[in-house]
């Protein structure tokens, strides 16, 4: 079914995970496109964004749902730090991907509100990067 | 008896007749003080006890034979507590407003009458100055919330207002129906025209009458169901967020004996006051007094029980639809209530 | 006429009624409630960073953390993909004894949101009674793993302990004695005015608003959105039992009460179904494969569970890199996306219908900021 | 000369207010007081204030109290009405019914014109 609707798109490479869930890599330049083209064919929730560090580059996860078909499919995009929100397609990316600027640094283009979500507002780098050194001063408590 | 007594006893050495009466006008208000805290501290343990039975648990063990000094430990505590005022707090208002809630609620002690004899105050106009005195008392709400510059404390002011305001009305309507009844606006009057056992309260005509007073009563009293202006659950503490100490502690005081206050003037208007509900009394003499003593409280804490009853059973009434429930529903009944009244007692005695 | 401000009010961190300390910046007009923002964080443990410095297994008992009221389902969660990721299949006898541990949690975790929601409306006994209620499956928790709330008691492959037939008979009675309370319940809740005046019609969530919020769990089925992963998983250990799935289109406050409160009843109809079938495979082990799981190394793998969690679909990412260390967990979580949801839901309410509507949606902060 | 029912009653007026400030002034001498800065922060939700609470605000209580004195005066002469309702009989009883109805027909009035929704 996702392959049906992914099919006019190039360059995607269609594997599966270790739950048999559909993990389909598409290029970060076509995401917006991509999420609008599942969205309007039945992909009607965006389950989650995650972000994980690759030190060279970082890899983001949207996991989409569809409640009709009873179907996942995880889209994945290899990028440096910076992304477009996809805020507009699904509201709930919003604060998801505030999460994933917080934790990880990553810049979503045309986002209306990145700022820090579960970290102060001042805190100094990105926790789940992992070149991150937990050294804050706020981090000692008994001086 | 003691009256009389010292009344003798003061005209043997030549005290004037003034001096003799503001004394003794004194000597009964500290009586009804004490009375009162005896009260408060009482009601405050009943309540506790009694929402501790209707939810299967055991309240306060603690202090004393069951947590029976549970209260009085509550209260020095209180007392000894420090008072903060926080910045920007308009500091003679905030220390008036607790005055003025406390205040009314000593002096409506004193418009009781607690058996044929024992009162403090009997002046004609019993009923207005009851009305008067309670109806004070939610200014003191309205400046604790706009003194304290904290604007859950100022919600809950302006929750007060509203919530004070309406139910004032349907209250005072509800006290006129029993003045057709009576006839008089002597609080003992009306009292003793309901003399002769059970049939002849006013609640029995008047039953509607009975209820809207009681809705109003716990609406002037800011309890569940009618809680807004503390919803602690909206607005923290309401009016009260600021206080601390001993002017929370007046506070806490005076919604107690506003809560044993009004329900003994719900007793008294609608219940037969002191009288037995037999109709006759089984002692002589003093032991009448006794009797009708115990008549008054047995009744009263019968609607307090209500009261605390309801608290443990409802949930608390939307804010906007507490001015319209009022306005739409129980305002009108009271009109038609008094209507209704005053055609009863025109073809049953006019 | 001069123009009256706004009043800018914050409801938390320190507030009674927002289950934990969520703080909601929000702007009021009268009591009229005209722009709110929620904000977190305050609860953050970063529990996915502390995931990459422990061991698998040092990092179980961290999981029934991320949300305290349901600690079995983010264990399960997490048990199912370290299961996945190493080819090993619980034994059946595992699965009913987590099945049974499940429900009995979302019995508990209902319960303890029936209680804070009334208790938010101003009805407090309801909180003791429902308190009462789970106190009696906490000790059945307790005698089971010997915690009540921090329960650590999956494993890879299976459980750390069998049901003893002490347990057994106990949780048999319990079974019995529930619906005559859910009935108390009803009896006070269901049709009271006043409660009924508070939930009906308020803070309706349409489906569509639902579905672009990510709302997940009764909340989204209280809107029409059949959505249950106990059911729509490929491999979910539940398709051998027989159970409805309460759906509401109403997606008020009280359709979220109805659908919540249905499915504690649903709840233990699985757990009577699950204490048969456990009943028939007694004697298979609790663990399919014992390994040395402190020296456990994942392949370079990765895998992504759902399980229907009591408030709203829990996702658990794991991605393994070939040490004894996770290289990524990720935390997917209902309650933070039904704290966002707030921010557009709460508009336009005053802030008497404020509570219900926190209350009903039945969010933890732990959970939401893991 | 004797004192009246009102002359306890002004009694009691001065002697509640001296109690209250008795027990204020009481509490005032067996308090502690250990001024920190801190305790003297205003309680919101544990934050400092952004704004201080006495702005223009409305509280939407005009049309309430407006009302509420219209029927508050009313209902004050309803007062001597009741306690010669017994002595005038029928007369009384008509023109009680009138009031009332009149009353009445003000609310109607107040209700229909939507002046006690929120919204």
């Amino acid at each position: 079914m996702c392959e049906e609707i992914l099919k006019k798109f190039e360059n995607l490479v269609f594997t599966k995970d270790k739950a048999q869930n559909l993990v389909v890599e598409i290029n970060k330049d076509d995401l917006i496109l991509i999420v609008k083209n599942l969205k309007d064919n039945g992909f009607d929730m965006l389950i989650c964004v995650s972000g994980v560090d690759f030190r060279d580059f970082i890899e983001i996860y949207y996991f989409l749902y569809s409640t009709k078909l009873a179907q996942k499919v995880i889209l994945k995009t290899k990028i440096i730090d910076e992304i477009e929100s996809i805020w507009k397609i699904f509201k709930s990316a919003d604060w998801f991907e505030r999460e994933i600027f917080d934790l990880l640094g990553v810049k979503f283009a045309n986002h209306p509100n990145l700022k820090r979500i579960l970290l102060p507002e001042d805190w100094k780098g990105y926790p789940l990067r992992k070149n991150y050194v937990a050294n804050d001063i706020r981090l000692v408590w008994n001086d | 008896m003691i009256y009389d007594f010292l009344k003798t006893f003061a005209e043997g050495i030549n005290i004037p007749s003034l001096i003799f009466e503001s004394f003794w006008a004194v000597l009964m208000f500290a009586f009804l003080a004490a009375f009162m805290i005896i009260v408060v501290l009482f009601l405050v343990l009943f309540e506790r006890k009694l929402l501790a039975a209707f939810t299967v648990r055991k309240g306060p063990n603690r202090v004393g034979l069951n947590g029976i000094f549970q209260t009085i430990a509550d209260a020095i505590k209180l007392l000894i507590k420090e008072d903060i005022s926080a910045y920007n707090t308009d500091k003679i208002l905030f220390t008036l407003a607790p005055l003025i809630f406390f205040m009314p609620v000593m002096i409506l002690f004193g418009l009781m009458p607690y058996t044929n004899l024992l009162y403090a105050v009997n002046i004609p106009l019993g009923v207005v100055a009851v009305m008067a005195v309670t109806a004070f008392s939610s200014l003191g709400l309205i400046l604790a919330g706009w003194a304290s510059n904290n604007k859950y404390s100022l919600l809950g002011g302006a929750r007060a207002v509203i919530q004070s305001v309406s139910y004032e009305i349907p209250l005072v309507l509800s006290i006129l129906s029993i003045c057709v009844l009576a006839g008089s606006l002597n609080l003992k009057e009306i009292i003793l025209a309901q003399s002769g056992g059970l049939f002849h309260w006013y609640v029995i005509p008047n039953i509607l009458g009975f209820v809207i007073f009681y809705i109003s009563t716990l609406a002037e009293l800011n309890r569940n169901p009618f809680d807004l202006p503390e919803a602690e659950n909206e607005l923290i503490g309401g009016y009260n967020t600021e206080y601390s100490g001993m002017k929370f502690a007046m506070f806490f005081l005076a919604e107690y004996a506003q809560l044993f206050i009004l329900s003994l003037l719900g007793v008294l208007l609608f219940c037969g006051g002191f009288q037995s509900p037999f109709g006759i009394y089984f002692g002589v003499g003093f032991f009448i007094q006794l009797e009708q003593l115990f008549w008054l409280f047995a009744k009263t804490f019968c609607l307090i029980f209500l009261a605390i009853w309801i608290r443990a059973t409802l949930p608390r009434i939307r804010s906007d639809r507490l001015s319209v429930f009022c306005w739409k529903y129980v305002l009108p009944l009271a009109l038609l209530n008094l209507l209704f009244i005053s055609i009863y007692k025109f073809i049953m005695g006019g | 006429m001069t123009k009256t401000e706004m009043l800018k009010l914050n409801i938390g961190p320190q507030h009674p009624a927002t289950h934990g300390v969520l703080r909601l910046l929000v702007e009021l007009e009268g009591e009229i409630i005209k722009s709110c923002e929620p904000i977190i964080g305050y609860l953050h443990r970063g529990m996915e960073k502390i995931a990459e410095n422990r061991s698998y297994i040092q990092y179980l008992p961290m999981v029934d953390r991320v949300d305290y009221l349901s600690g079995f389902f983010n264990s399960f969660g997490y048990c199912t993909a370290i299961e996945e990721l190493l080819d090993i299949e619980p034994t059946q006898k595992a699965n009913y004894i987590r099945i049974i541990m499940m429900e009995f949690n979302r019995i508990t975790s209902h319960l303890m949101w029936l209680g804070s929601m009334l208790l938010d409306l101003g009805a407090t006994s309801p909180l003791f009674y429902a308190f009462r209620e789970r106190e009696s499956i906490l000790e059945l928790f307790e005698e089971y793993c010997g915690q009540r709330m921090m329960f650590n008691a999956f494993t890879f492959g299976g459980v750390k302990f069998d049901l003893t037939k002490n347990w057994l008979n106990k949780a048999e009675k319990l079974i019995e004695k529930m619906p005559k309370y859910f009935d108390e319940y009803e009896a006070i809740i269901t049709k009271n005015p006043i409660f009924m005046d508070r939930t009906l019609r308020i803070g309706i969530i349409k489906k569509e608003v639902a579905l672009d919020y990510s709302i997940t769990g009764a909340n989204a089925r209280a809107s029409g959105i059949d959505l249950d992963f106990r059911i729509n998983n490929k491999k979910s250990i539940y398709s051998e039992f027989k159970f409805n799935i309460p759906i509401k289109i109403e997606g008020d406050c009280y359709a979220r009460y109805l659908v919540r409160f249905a499915e504690m009843r649903e709840s233990l109809e699985i757990i009577k179904q699950a204490i048969e079938k456990y009943k028939q495979v007694k004697n298979e082990p609790i663990v399919n494969k014992k390994f040395n799981s402190v020296f456990l190394k994942i392949p370079n793998e990765q895998t992504t569970t759902y399980t229907e969690a009591p408030r709203g679909l829990y996702m658990c990412q794991v991605i393994a890199d070939g040490t004894n260390k996770p290289y990524r967990i990720k935390h997917r979580t209902g309650s933070f996306s039904s704290i966002q949801l707030l921010q557009e839901l709460v508009v336009g309410n005053t802030l008497a219908n404020l509570m219900p509507i926190i209350g009903s949606l039945d969010f933890v902060l732990p959970e939401a900021d893991r | 000369m004797n004192l009246t029912g009102y002359g306890i009653l002004f009694i009691f007026v001065i002697l509640s207010l001296l109690f209250a400030v008795a027990m204020l002034v009481t509490a005032y001498i067996v308090q502690p007081k250990y001024k920190r800065e801190i305790k003297f922060q205003t309680y919101e939700c544990g934050l400092n204030p952004n704004q201080s609470a006495r702005i223009k605000f409305d509280v939407k209580c005009y049309i309430f109290a407006i009302l509420f004195l219209l029927f508050d005066v009313e209902t004050i002469f309803l007062f001597p009405w009741a306690v010669i309702y017994n002595k005038i009989g029928l007369f009384a009883l008509l023109e009680g019914i009138l009031f009332i109805l009149v009353l009445g027909i003000g609310l109607f009035y107040a209700i229909k014109r939507k002046l006690l929704e929120w919204q």
